[in-house]
């Protein structure tokens, strides 16, 4: 679950780090109430689950109160990349110029099969474009998972990446975002900027945080910071039948199938015929008529879908079941999409037979899953006009 | 013989009254593999369709001189599982779970290592986990510790498998199964970030096994798993090794269904394995019935 | 720092411990209150920091609201071995005849260099006398201080303890109680009796719980669980000093010194010596006068004290900055009780002279340990009619 | 020689800047240890009274090839101290600052053990963490790593020193000291209730010491360590042991003074450890002057 930035620093918060203070605000007259409260020039920053949200005009500083509820005007209720911002985070702002900007991060990292800590001077910008441009200005290091990164661990590493100011303060901040990690099972989290002032303390002023969806369940109370609002609809539905579902941008063809392998070499094949996947399904193990039912009126609701492909390997899955879930989809007017499926299981002659006797050319079996999906990107492309 | 488990695994199914577990101990008994036990704790001193039940893993262990342990354990208990079993020395640990939190595979995947090496350091055999999120491994005609279906194994043959995902790993059987090969021994090592067991872990028991001649490994999108496995052998394989990628097309920063596979900047991207692939001379199939031709030409060599 | 049972129960509660309900009165009326809320039979709890309450009839079942609001009345305000009894916890009675009353517990133990759990089936009796009686019946084992104690090692511990009931739920509240132990700092944690009803289910029933003193600097949120009025009155002086502190029972000669082994030696000596320590008094290092008078004036209130043994080995510490500390106190007519002192330090002439100077019996300086101690034995016993 | 520190010790001061390692740094020299640094995070590339301080552990490992570091960080810091140093591979670290958290003692006392397993595994000295709150160690005319007064070390001797309280180990130091006999090595293992280094661990090393002929252990009330010390002297030496056991007067349930000094329960009473020394065949002391007459038989012996 991605948190947003005031989400993420109040977890930091609860794990002593220094953070720069801030309130969320959803109308511009809260806007300016915090502004006028904090008696100081403010920023005031969306709230929304993308990147890239400053270029996009969504951060602005507001040198008074009038600005700042300016700014709260333009910025609530604007779009970024199809996301509407519902919310802003009013800050103190801070001034940069006269501190640095440092970065910090910690990621699961396969393969250390641990969290990397990363940390680096080149604060303010993104990690990634820092190790696209200067990869050795970022300092890595492994933490160990069970005693967390420890002070003397985090001072060596401030050390190597050349942070100035405060050193036991410094090291302290990352002392504690490592255990705001593991007490809080971050997937990401990322301080940056981490600003040290003239007087060598540091402050976080923005965050990323990510928990580790598996791990929820024992963070009953982030539970509400689920922002369904925020997610593509699809994906709200599709999380209520505990499907694994991904909304693509650009496609025509709703892939289907059991088995996240499965289903992402289903949109190699997809891609191979020519067509674009519109997203990425996997329905699991056992796949009843039921289930089946449900992922087809799911990826049927999609408008940028034009076909649909279902790719089933079946060790326990009966082909005729598939079948039945598809035809049901069909007679409750649901589908209205063509189906191009292939289904490697058992009970394969049932399934044939049921789906002749429904005679309808929506919906066709084939023996591999490259004849499926040919068929269905051809199908796809077809209503396209292309 | 092939690598890992054989007729002479004894195997105990931590969770074996479960639904998971009580379906796939009865599959596993009739593939063949000698079940000997099951754990639950708090259900010590019963009995599940003739098989005896204990309260822990060191009990079973030293009753039936256990050497395998599968897990079918829920998530929040899968990680106290697998230490359990090691701390309790069993040799090989299969974690089937799906969704156990990455921190706790962490702790838990470290822990084992250290114990692993103790154990070896004492002289013992060690301790290796596999998985956890992973269909388990079969050994062709001897034994299956996994969830796999049975029916894909009729055709003993000489290919190693090794691959990430469960359903491709049944794709990629079947497809060896129908083609006459058959293969080996499959490991599935499971699609979570943090696994016991890598590819490079595996590919030097499949080197030494000489009932495998060749070896297929099934990757996909994220983390670097291919390209260590690329690296491992470019320097120490002669047996020849064809591979697979999936989720070539899929975005970037999109977790595809498993959660070690998503594109993190320039971490895990289908170029980087395909181009270290190339640099070690395993040739990529485009598709996965390709696979089968390349594992032909390289054996015709 | 020792919790009472109610704040120990709250902090079990805290890591998710299934704990008895149970709420705390300061009147009569408050007990009333509360047993009219529950409206089930309670038990009356005296909390003070001294065992062997039950016996004191500091616990008393009382199974209607007015037998409730009786016993209030009879255990608030009574004395149990000197402490007052001003609060008591009410809990809702559990009919103990129903289930089974096990023991589980977690010291700090030297011999293993972390915690060592300890469970026994024979709950509900202190463990010392299980101890005695039958040690074969305490299952003990090491605690890792990095991992804290597992599920499964719990389990084990349970198991071969010969716990009966809902072993995953029995085992959970010892995991939790390790997790107690580990982040609150314990030096000891017990849960005792804990309760296993016809259910299955554990529930805690009593628990002892003390925390490091070492560590109460990362506790600050209990440091207002501190009550003074509960400790000896010197003690409580003598922490304001920053002196280490134990008043003993019986004793009639006041010890101090630098160091906690020279002290207690200097206990041991004062025994030989035919006397009786009334005091364990370590001023740490570096003596200056104003700590040595803040010492003798503590130790001058104690009525227990008939005389004064100072033992001082002074690497640093000057034997003159000791005599004047006594002097001033003498001066100061704080001193009323003789002052036998040894003074292994550099200028000892220099005391010497200071004393004679003074020419007060009540100060004198000898040149050894032993012979101090004797002369301060001699006075105590003296100045009692021995 | 003696044991653990001698002329060729290399010394660095982790909290050097501090009030009390500043004046020990100097009471340390002044005795004729070769201190080469100090640490103190955040004052890296300073000097300190012609010493160079380091930001790190590690870079001052570096620079002076040091062996033995001494830390007075304060209780908070005390343990990631340890942890610093043990890491770095600091051969001999040794922890004055009274007052550590326990739970910190166990976390890193646990971890330097396997830190040292690990080292001597792999064929180096080891690691070993002696205190803490203890006052350090030091050999007669060679090198004080510790807080002891420099005057109570004037005439070096054959008698190794063992003790779990500072202020008695002066006295013990002293009377052998001023009887003429001296101290070769005095080791003081601290007064809490989880150490790095217990008797045990030190017996061995006198007895192995060519320069020291006798040992005095100075033990305490509370804790096993005096058995257990008790139970190697019987098992393993040929010199002769001499022992005080001070606090025999304290009442159960009372903390003297060191958090480790209490008798719980039938644990840590002097009963048992007289008991123990006296299974084998280990003089105790009644006061600290029978020391000195002890040792004296036991030599003429």
């Amino acid at each position: 679950m991605k948190l947003h930035e005031y989400q993420g620093k109040e977890i930091l918060r609860q794990f002593g780090v220094n953070v720069q203070d801030g309130k969320v605000a959803r109308t511009p007259d809260e806007v300016r109430a915090i502004a006028r409260e904090y008696g100081q020039p403010v920023v005031v920053k969306a709230q929304v689950h993308v990147g890239g949200r400053g270029k996009a005009g969504g951060v602005k500083f507001s040198p008074t109160e009038d600005k700042a509820f300016e700014n709260g005007e333009k910025i609530l209720g604007m779009d970024i990349k199809g996301l509407t911002v519902n919310k802003v985070l009013v800050t103190k702002a801070v001034d940069i110029d006269a501190g640095v900007e440092y970065y910090v991060g910690m990621i699961v990292d396969r393969n250390v099969q641990s969290y990397t800590l990363m940390a680096s001077a080149e604060g303010g910008m993104e990690i990634e474009e820092v190790a696209a441009a200067t990869p050795e200005k970022i300092i890595k290091h492994r933490v160990d998972p069970v005693t967390g990164l420890r002070p003397y661990e985090a001072r060596e590493v401030a050390i190597k990446a050349g942070f100035k100011g405060n050193l036991n303060k410094i090291a302290d901040m990352m002392v504690k975002m490592s255990e705001a990690a593991l007490k809080r099972d971050a997937v990401l989290v990322e301080i940056n900027p981490l600003f040290v002032g003239p007087d060598g303390i540091p402050l976080a002023l923005d965050t990323k945080f990510e928990i580790d969806d598996n791990a929820m369940y024992r963070h009953a109370d982030l539970a509400d910071w689920r922002e369904l609002e925020a997610e593509h609809p699809l994906e709200i539905e599709a999380s209520k039948y505990g499907f694994a579902y991904v909304k693509l941008d650009d496609g025509n063809v709703g892939v289907l199938g059991n088995g996240a392998g499965i289903v992402m070499t289903s949109l190699d094949v997809v891609n191979r015929a020519g067509a674009k996947p519109a997203n990425f399904l996997d329905i699991g193990g056992g796949a009843k008529a039921e289930i089946v039912y449900n992922a087809v009126k799911l990826v049927s609701k999609d408008t940028d879908v034009k076909a649909i492909f279902i790719n089933i390997f079946g060790g326990i899955t009966r082909a005729d079941e598939v079948a039945k879930g598809v035809i049901q989809a069909l007679n409750d007017g649901i589908l209205t999409k063509p189906v191009r499926m292939r289904i490697a299981g058992t009970a394969e002659d049932e399934a044939k037979a049921l789906l002749a006797e429904v005679g309808s050319p929506l919906i066709q079996m084939y023996p591999t899953m490259f004849e499926a999906a040919d068929e269905a990107a051809k199908d796809a492309n077809a209503a396209e006009g292309k | 013989m092939g690598i890992l488990v054989d007729n002479n695994s004894r195997v105990i199914v931590q969770g074996m009254t479960g639904r998971e577990g009580a379906s796939h101990s009865r599959a596993m008994k009739e593939f063949g593999t000698q079940v000997v036990a099951g754990v639950t704790p708090g259900k010590g001193g019963t009995d599940f369709e003739g098989w005896p039940v204990y309260n822990s893993v060191a009990e079973a262990k030293a009753a039936h001189d256990a050497n395998v342990s599968i897990i079918f354990v829920p998530p929040a208990g899968a990680a106290d599982a697998v230490l359990e079993a090691a701390h309790a020395g069993m040799p090989l640990i299969v974690l089937i779970t799906e969704g156990v939190p990455t921190v706790d595979m962490m702790k838990a995947v470290q822990e084992v290592k250290t114990l692993d090496a103790l154990n070896r350091a004492e002289g013992g055999q060690g301790i290796r986990l596999i998985g956890g999120n992973c269909p388990g491994l079969v050994t062709n005609g001897q034994a299956k510790v996994g969830i796999m279906p049975n029916k894909i194994y009729t055709n003993p043959g000489r290919i190693g498998l090794i691959s990430r995902s469960g359903t491709l790993t049944y794709e990629a059987a079947k497809l060896l199964n129908d083609a006459g090969m058959g293969t080996s021994t499959t490991v599935g090592i499971g699609g979570d970030p943090v696994i016991g067991t890598t590819f490079a872990d595996v590919l030097p028991l499949f080197e030494a096994d000489p009932d495998t001649d060749a070896i297929v490994v099934i990757g996909e999108i994220g983390g670097a798993d291919e390209e260590a496995a690329a690296e491992y052998i470019a320097q120490h394989m002669k047996k020849p090794v064809v591979a697979f990628i999936s989720g070539r097309s899929a975005p970037k920063g999109k977790r595809m269904g498993h959660a070690g596979a998503i594109i993190m900047g320039d971490v895990g991207t289908p170029e980087s394995k395909l181009a270290a692939f190339a640099a070690a001379n395993v040739p990529v199939a485009d598709t996965m019935p390709e696979i089968i031709d390349m594992v032909k030409a390289a054996l015709n060599k």
